[in-house]
């Protein structure tokens, strides 16, 4: 087997574009779902109305990327806002089910042919990430070391990504760290004995929704950035699901949780990818066809998710304290 | 320990907590004979509580042994325990908020489905609040209300051992009467009963022995005269608010 | 029996002096106007489907007192509450707070206000610690702002006061060694006691406890009684629920009396204890009696054949 | 000039020599394969990498490429639900792979594309349909053989235009594929006259067709054009339930789903008479089984070809190149592609190419000639009936060739 | 038609031909350079009573390179002139359309109904949000599957066994698998993870066994519909929503009334209590969670049937799923019903004002809508604060 691929390949996800993104989809969801309790999941919708804000005005409006960037930040705001007034005031199990459709809801306008014009189908939009590799201060050729090595492209992305997940993670850190977070966390626990001490608890939710969609934003642009395009699919519950398992993994309610959890679910991804098909490839699973890796990487990955939760609920980070407490 | 021998139900050394790591009862002792009424007081978070769910099997008891009648029990399940003529109601958390009051007791008498009628008779006289309200459902009770449905729950069954937290908290004046006068005439046909109670002196006035816990232990023990009048325990549990 | 009982023997201090000066000449009706009230109440209804919840007709709160509203179970007093502070919609009603009308205002804005209130059934935030409770009652905290939060400097030292007012109730309530556990590692007492000291971490000037004592250990409570006076003399008024008449003769100056969702009496705790109707509907015939071995037998035949008695009454109704 | 136009085996410009010099890149063609194993295409993975598989055992056993076997990794595309396709593309030029053959969508592959080609390997796609990829940049790396579908659209148009339909219904998947085709055969049908009474696009993923159906039903078009996968086994059922039968109603069909496998259940004449157009000159049958050969559990062979064809023109183009680096075989794709002796199998092609001959590869998809964009410029189509079994019949009622851009 | 004369122009305008019909009313003209040509009709030349459909007599056809290319005037009797497509043949009525959608949404609902009963027992008792529910779903169409074109079987037969086998997995989940982590007080959020992986490695399996394809069920496959007044379904259809409707309510009758259905809610409120109530927690749960399989895969062959079978079928209708059991109130056996047929009727429905590639959206904003007004679902009780 072709080791050093597959600890390559393993190592690189570590730190990937797609582990950039989900950890900042995964840190909105930590301050959704984490420190407040709102179960949205519609995270997905964030990313996709900050991609697609950001590509609509490039690419359809023609103006320039730093404009583009606000419009996808208004839109997560003004999604948050128009999500937020009539969806806040229902209970987590059902603003889960809202959100969900919510989600649904922009992804199949996006992707339908009725807006194809403005949206492009099922496409998606393209050429609107040049503004941002015009910033680009990495000259042309290859950064790292050995086998670790990112062009020049890669690692504007990757270096822009980290700074936001650790700008992130910094706010989150101050916030919660603060009494804004300490309401947060009393909402998560009872709304109604944060109402009885005078706490506005639907501007607190709304701020938290407004707060954790914008970081979440922040990944939709990674996302469109780096891949040089927005396809509406890749902003549907999958995204979410994925995003909140990456929660769990790492441990709900912890600052750095989103961010070790969507490196260890990639690194599982990527790496149990690489030895099956490095193990196929080589003969030692005669019965396995090449075509079936695929399907055998996500059950194994499937058994995997389930044995770190089996034997690790509060996941990585996470308090056993906490979990005790509540095990309904 | 007279009659500790020929004891119905027995705990002995028992360790047990909610956290890993956390004992939350260490090492407390317990015995009741036949047909005894027995009361457990102490200050809050003593564990009484926590003594009778270990007893009935809702935490898990980290050591020591429980029996009944000679038959050890540690760890059994609650349903078993029921089927052996345990009944329990619990502090907090003690009705089906989904259910109405009528179903609520109906789950009371799960295992005895036949004799339903009979007893919802019986407790209805008792609490006539609740056969006028049988088809609404507890969670929109009162505390009180929750109460007489928990305790009346506990009733749906002829238990012969009946664990009792607190029953009496949320009472109006008058039905805190008549949970002490019950249990007391429960006790009387005998029925083994041990209570919990903050309304200690109530308590004591009517049970056999009592206990007084506190940190997880058996900090006194004695008749509920002998303790209602030891100046050491009024001091640090009964208070001399209400004095007899 | 209480004639000369010596728990009235507590230090008569000022407010406590004009808090009985105030009651001492009102009329015993439900409703009776007081002469400073901070809360007057104006024919409030609440049903669910059939069933009259609340109907209070009119109800004053005198400014500075203790007053326990006490009543049988389900009498609709923690649904009056529910009414005033905002967590349930009152079908019809007015009440105004401080002259303030406060109907239809939501709850975290009552509380705002000045009124705060305890739930009987206790709403401890579970996976905060009991510190974090007691901080998260503090008002007009900075950090309480995004922006604000954001720069720890801001706050810091408003948390470090806010911290050492809640040791100082966490101490009093005995709560101390729980300080850095979880509230929902607490026994069901403990929480109880949390929540009346959350609420008092408001500093509310009109603080309504629903049952605050149910289930609290009787030294304890005897003890919280004097913090509870002292609140008192601090000029918050106080309104609160109980079933432990012990406790409503001990501090409370003013009693009101609900049954079946309208408020059927209005006295002094002796006075209304005393009341024929209030026994009949609630205290019972023995509430204070001592049931001691000797005298049992006899008391519970009596019992027995009362309550038969009213048993058949109510049947026949 | 399309395939009818006879051309004459050109000298070859570059100097033959036999003795090739030591080739560049590693010497080693490795090919990679992005397609679908998981997520909502993946019926289509299996068809396609039986076609990458059914090449590369010829090209090996022709002695490969080079004189060193070619070397293939699989990997997933997922779909983009899942945003796999990246760290699949990763792992793939980790391993030095020349050549990308993927994805099946559009908007996967439009998500690589970047990182594909900013790498200096090839991507070629055996499915893609979007336009964009016409001017997308690629730095000249990015070639499909993907079913033509202006041209299969206009035939098609024209097809139900000729069989006396005037109004026609349109069902058509939602996606580029699905729409893309639907523009150009609308179009075809509206400028000769018929006129599409009823168009709709549906979501594949739907719980259900009826609502999709019904709406054509309300406006009873002659002519019916279902454009689509594997998914119009459920619509075709919707039709026969809401009374639309292939009997009452003229149905047509594309290459995505003109299958003999997928409507064999249902009852004898369900499809009688239905008429489907699928790219390529040749009747599928034989491909079919040279495809079972590598994988006897197929059941549908969408792409197959394409997918076959693409990979015969990366090992010829690799030959012409003498090099295995992914920038030199796309110089030669188009040289293969077009203009020399006609050849449509990598043996006879590789024989003429170390005869110094210049070729002109005829795959099994289609004569397949790029364009300067990496986009095949002439097609064939073919027309093909449904009997009574609901298989159609392997011999096409016609064959269409023509340009494609048009 | 005879004798009509058709003139073909170059786009410009020069004439490259004239031709008039045969007797079957085609023409023919052969062109001889690519490009975009002028087609006319004569109208003078077309018999009285016929006219051009759409009114123009003008085709702008571009003909490619070895092709030929088709022009067709489409002709209709010559009637008013402002009213041509109320004639026109066939069209039917917003009101038909709209029953035939009706009944559609029924149909749809019905099956999202049995699926997210399924579901809301095992919420209702467990708590658990089970994401690998679909795959419940998925499993029951496919185990049908096996019995039914693997083995052999008539459709029926296949379907009672499968039902029975997917009912005994439940069993097994819960006793091998769920139970075992309640024992160990594995909390809901993270039994919900939990069945985000169990989804992942169950929709995998299937891949693997079953393949990508769309597959289809030996019987009843294009079962031709019947008119029934303005509805054309297929028998199999009210066949299949008899037996649904059977099912639902017998098990949401048997949730209300009998002592098992009733201890489930004692379950879904307060495990401990229930227990403390000398209820056998673990045993309801296990009888829940092979009721639940059971419905789930009927749900499956119901929706095989209907539809077609694939290794995500379930999956792609979990959102509906939930949206049904959420619209009606979670939990709530009844709420479910009441949920997914509108689900299923809005989805349908729907498309007589949205584009059907919009359907879902119509049926999750009337959720959404709902919610608002009613933010305990439909059936659902809001819960008393204090
Ligand atoms: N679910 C729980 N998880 C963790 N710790 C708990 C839990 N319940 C109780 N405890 C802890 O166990 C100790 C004993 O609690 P328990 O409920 O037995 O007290 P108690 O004697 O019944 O008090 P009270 O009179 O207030 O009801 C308390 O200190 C409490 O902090
Ligand atoms: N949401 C509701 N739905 C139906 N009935 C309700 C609801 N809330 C309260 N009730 C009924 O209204 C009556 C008043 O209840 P409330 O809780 O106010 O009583 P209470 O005086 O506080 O009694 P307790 O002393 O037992 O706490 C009770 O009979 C109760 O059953
Ligand atoms: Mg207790
Ligand atoms: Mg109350």
């Amino acid at each position: 087997m072709d080791w050093v691929t597959i600890i390559s390949t393993t190592v690189k996800a570590a730190v990937g574009v797609e582990t950039v993104l989900y950890a900042l989809a995964a840190i909105g969801i930590n301050v959704h779902f984490g420190y407040t309790g709102l179960l949205n999941f519609g995270q997905a919708a964030f990313m996709a109305v900050a991609g697609y804000g950001l590509a609509v005005t490039v690419t359809v409006l023609g103006l320039p990327f730093w404009i583009g960037i606000g419009v996808g930040l208004l839109a997560a705001v003004l999604l948050a806002v128009v999500l937020g007034i009539p969806t806040l005031r229902l209970r987590a199990d059902y603003l889960a089910i809202v959100t969900i459709a919510a989600a649904e809801i922009i992804r199949l306008i996006f992707r339908s042919v009725a807006f194809k014009d403005v949206f492009g189908g099922s496409d998606g939009q393209r050429g609107f990430s040049e503004g941002f590799y015009a910033l680009n201060p990495f000259p042309e050729g290859d950064y790292g070391f050995g086998w670790f090595t990112f062009n020049n492209r890669v690692t504007w992305v990757l270096f822009v990504g980290w700074l936001l997940i650790a700008l992130s993670c910094l706010i989150v850190y101050l916030l919660m760290k603060s009494p804004w977070g300490r309401v947060l966390k009393a909402i998560r626990e009872d709304e109604d004995a944060v109402r009885a001490l005078g706490k506005n608890v639907f501007s607190y939710k709304m701020q938290s929704l407004i707060l954790g969609g914008v970081i979440g934003a922040l990944g939709g642009f990674i996302y469109g950035l780096a891949f040089a395009s927005v396809q509406p699919d890749i902003f549907g519950t999958e995204t979410t699901f994925f995003a909140y398992t990456i929660v769990i993994l790492g441990g709900a309610a912890r600052v750095l949780g989103p961010v070790v959890g969507s490196m260890i679910f990639w690194v599982l991804l990527v790496l149990v990818n690489g030895i099956l098909s490095g193990a196929v490839e080589a003969g030692y699973l005669p019965f396995m066809a090449p075509t079936q890796v695929g399907p055998v990487r996500f059950l194994l990955v499937g058994i995997g998710l389930i044995l770190l939760l089996v034997y690790r609920p509060q996941g990585i980070f996470g308090d056993k304290r906490e979990i005790a407490i509540d095990a309904r | 320990m007279e009659g500790a021998q020929s004891a119905l139900l027995r705990c002995d050394e028992l360790i047990a907590g909610y956290l890993p790591g956390v004992n939350i009862l260490n090492g407390s002792d317990l015995y009741v004979g036949e047909g005894e009424l027995i009361g457990i007081i102490g200050p809050n978070g003593a564990g009484k509580s926590t003594l009778l769910k270990a007893m009935f099997g809702l935490v898990t008891i980290r050591s020591g042994t429980v029996k009944l009648k000679g038959e050890d029990i540690t760890n059994m399940k609650a349903h078993q325990l029921v089927s052996r003529g345990v009944g329990y109601v619990p502090q907090t958390n003690n009705v089906f908020p989904s259910l109405t009051i009528e179903e609520n007791l109906e789950m009371g008498a799960f295992q005895v489905p036949g004799k339903f009628k009979e007893r919802f008779e019986f407790v209805a006289e008792l609490f006539p609040a609740l056969k006028e309200r049988r088809k609404q459902r507890a969670g929109s009770l009162s505390g009180g209300e929750r109460q007489m449905v928990a305790m009346a729950r506990a009733l749906m069954t002829e238990p012969s051992v009946l664990l009792l937290d607190e029953p009496s908290a949320g009472l109006s004046p008058k039905l805190q009467d008549l949970v002490f006068i019950q249990a007391q005439q429960i006790n009387k046909a005998g029925v083994t009963v041990i209570m919990v109670e903050q309304n200690a002196r109530r308590c004591l006035q009517i049970c056999h022995r009592g206990y007084v816990l506190d940190q997880g232990r058996n900090a006194y023990t004695g008749t509920g005269r002998q303790l209602a009048n030891d100046p050491k325990v009024i001091e640090l549990y009964l208070g001399t608010l209400a004095k007899a | 029996m209480h004639a000369d009982s010596t728990n009235t023997v507590t230090a008569t201090t000022e407010r406590k002096a004009a808090a009985v000066a105030a009651f001492k000449d009102l009329a015993r009706d439900p409703g009776v106007p007081k002469p400073d009230p901070i809360l007057v109440v104006d024919k409030v209804v609440r049903r669910f489907g059939g069933l009259t919840a609340v109907e209070v007709e009119h109800v004053e709160i005198q400014r500075g007192s203790i007053t326990a509203l006490i009543g049988p179970n389900g009498a609709g007093k923690t649904t009056f509450f529910n009414q005033l502070t905002g967590f349930d919609t009152a079908d019809s009603g007015e009440w105004t707070f401080n002259g303030r009308p406060m109907n239809g205002v939501p709850a975290h804005k009552v509380a705002r206000a000045g009124m705060v209130r305890t739930f009987q059934l206790t709403k401890a935030l579970s996976r905060l610690t009991v510190m974090e409770n007691m901080r998260l009652g503090a008002q007009r905290q900075k950090g309480e702002s995004f922006f604000r939060a954001l720069l720890p400097n801001l706050w810091r030292g408003q948390e470090d006061e806010i911290t050492e007012r809640a040791e100082d109730l966490l101490t009093r309530f005995k709560l101390a060694a729980k300080r850095d556990d979880f509230a929902g590692a607490l026994s069901g007492g403990q929480r109880k006691l949390l929540e009346m000291a959350r609420a008092l971490m408001v500093q509310p000037e009109l603080v309504m406890l629903d049952e605050p004592m149910a289930g609290v250990n009787p030294a304890l409570t005897q003890s919280l009684l004097g913090h509870v006076k002292d609140l008192r003399e601090q000029g918050m008024t106080v309104l609160f629920v109980e079933h432990d008449m012990d406790m409503v003769r001990d501090i409370s100056d003013w009693v009101i009396v609900m049954a079946q969702g309208a408020v059927i009496a209005e006295g002094p705790p002796d006075t209304i204890m005393s009341d024929p109707r209030v026994i009949d509907a609630y205290l019972g015939a023995h509430h204070d009696a001592p049931l001691s071995e000797t005298e049992l037998q006899e008391q519970l035949h009596e019992a027995e054949a009362e309550l038969e008695a009213e048993i058949e009454e109510e049947t026949q109704k | 000039g399309g395939s009818d136009t006879a051309t004459q085996p050109s000298e070859s410009a570059a100097a033959p020599s036999s003795a090739a010099p030591a080739a560049k890149g590693d010497g080693t063609l490795t090919l990679g394969t992005l397609l679908p194993q998981t997520g909502s295409l993946a019926f289509l993975g299996p068809p396609e990498i039986a076609g990458v598989d059914a090449a590369l055992k010829e090209i090996n056993e022709a002695g490969g490429v080079l004189g060193k076997p070619v070397v293939k990794y699989d990997t997933d595309s997922g779909d983009t639900t899942t945003n796999i396709a990246s760290q699949s593309v990763d792992k793939l030029l980790a391993q030095k792979a020349d050549a990308i053959i993927g994805a099946a969508s559009s908007s996967v592959s439009e998500s690589v594309i970047d990182k594909i080609t900013g790498a200096g390997v090839i991507q070629f796609s055996p499915a893609n349909t979007s336009d964009k990829f016409t001017t997308i940049e690629d730095k000249g790396l990015y070639f499909r053989t993907s079913p033509p579908d202006k041209l299969q659209g206009r035939v098609l148009g024209d097809l139900v235009v000729a069989d006396g339909n005037d109004t026609v219904g349109i069902l058509a998947m939602q996606d580029s594929y699905g729409t893309g085709l639907a523009d150009q055969v609308s179009k075809t049908i509206t400028d000769s006259g018929g006129q599409v009474v009823e168009r709709v696009d549906y979501d594949p993923k739907a719980a259900d067709f009826s609502a999709d159906v019904a709406k054509i039903k309300a406006k009873n078009p002659k002519a019916i054009v279902l454009i689509g996968f594997e998914e119009t086994s459920k619509v075709v059922q919707e039709l026969v339930k809401q009374g639309m039968p292939a009997s009452k109603h003229k149905w047509y069909m594309v290459d995505g789903n003109t299958s003999n496998t997928n409507y064999v259940k249902m009852p004898k004449g369900t499809l009688k008479g239905v008429k489907g157009t699928i790219p390529g000159a040749a009747a599928p049958e034989e491909f079919q089984k040279k495809l079972m050969a590598t994988n006897p559990k197929l059941q549908d062979f969408s792409y197959g070809p394409e997918s076959y064809d693409a990979t015969n023109l990366l090992a010829l183009a690799a030959e012409a190149a003498k090099s295995d680096a992914g920038t030199d075989i796309a110089k030669k794709l188009a040289e293969v592609s077009k203009g020399g002796e006609k050849c449509n199998d990598f043996k006879s092609c590789v024989e003429l190419l170390k005869a110094g001959k210049d070729i002109d590869y005829e795959g099994v998809s289609g004569p397949v000639e790029f364009n300067d964009a990496g986009d095949p410029a002439v097609a064939t189509i073919g027309i093909y009936q449904y009997g009574d079994d609901n298989k159609y019949a392997t011999k096409a009622l016609e064959y269409r060739t023509g340009n494609i851009a048009g | 038609m005879n004798g009509v004369k058709i003139v073909v122009t170059t786009e410009s305008g020069q004439p490259v031909a004239e031709a008039t019909t045969n007797a079957q009313g085609t023409w023919q003209v052969p062109v001889d350079k690519p490009g975009k040509y002028k087609v006319t009709l004569d109208v003078a030349t077309l018999p009285k009573d016929a006219a051009v459909r759409g009114g123009s007599n003008v085709r702008t056809p571009t003909v490619y390179e070895g092709n030929m290319s088709t022009v067709l005037f489409a002709l209709q009797p010559k009637g008013a002139p402002g009213q041509p497509a109320q004639e026109e043949g066939g069209e039917s009525s917003f009101w038909t359309q709209a029953a035939q959608l009706a009944f559609e949404g029924l149909n749809l609902g019905l099956i999202i109904a049995l699926a997210a009963l399924g579901l809301s027992l095992i919420y209702g008792t467990t708590g658990l949000t089970n994401f690998a529910h679909g795959e419940l779903v998925t499993l029951g169409a496919i185990l049908a599957y096996a019995f039914n074109v693997g083995v052999g079987l008539h459709l029926i037969p296949a379907a009672v066994i499968a039902v029975i086998l997917a009912g005994g997995l439940g069993y097994a989940q819960d006793r091998f698998f769920w139970g075992a982590l309640r024992k160990r007080g594995t909390g809901t959020i993270a039994m919900m993870i939990i069945s985000i992986g169990v989804a992942l490695f169950l929709r995998y399996v299937f891949l693997i066994f079953f393949g990508g394809q769309n597959e289809a069920f030996a019987q009843y496959t294009a079962q031709p519909g019947i008119e029934i007044g303005p509805i054309s379904a297929a028998p199999k259809n009210f066949v299949a929503m008899g037996i649904e409707l059977l099912v639902l309510i017998v098990v949401g009758v048997a949730l209300l009334r009998t002592r098992t259905g009733k201890a489930a809610r004692a379950v879904a409120d307060n495990p401990a209590l229930a227990s403390s109530s000398g209820i056998n927690v673990d045993r309801v749960i296990r009888i829940i969670w092979t009721m639940g399989g059971a419905i789930a895969a009927l749900a499956g062959i119901m929706l095989g049937l209907s539809q077609n079978l694939k290794y995500t079928m379930g999956q792609d209708i979990l959102l509906l799923i939930f949206a049904g059991v959420t619209l009606g109130g979670l939990g709530t056996a009844f709420g479910a019903l009441v949920g997914s047929l509108i689900v299923g009727l809005f989805i349908q429905l729907s498309t007589l004002w949205v584009p059907p590639e919009l359907k879902s959206v119509g049926a999750l904003a009337v959720l959404i809508i709902v919610l608002l007004f009613r933010p305990q679902g439909i059936l659902g009780r809001r819960e008393r604060i204090g």
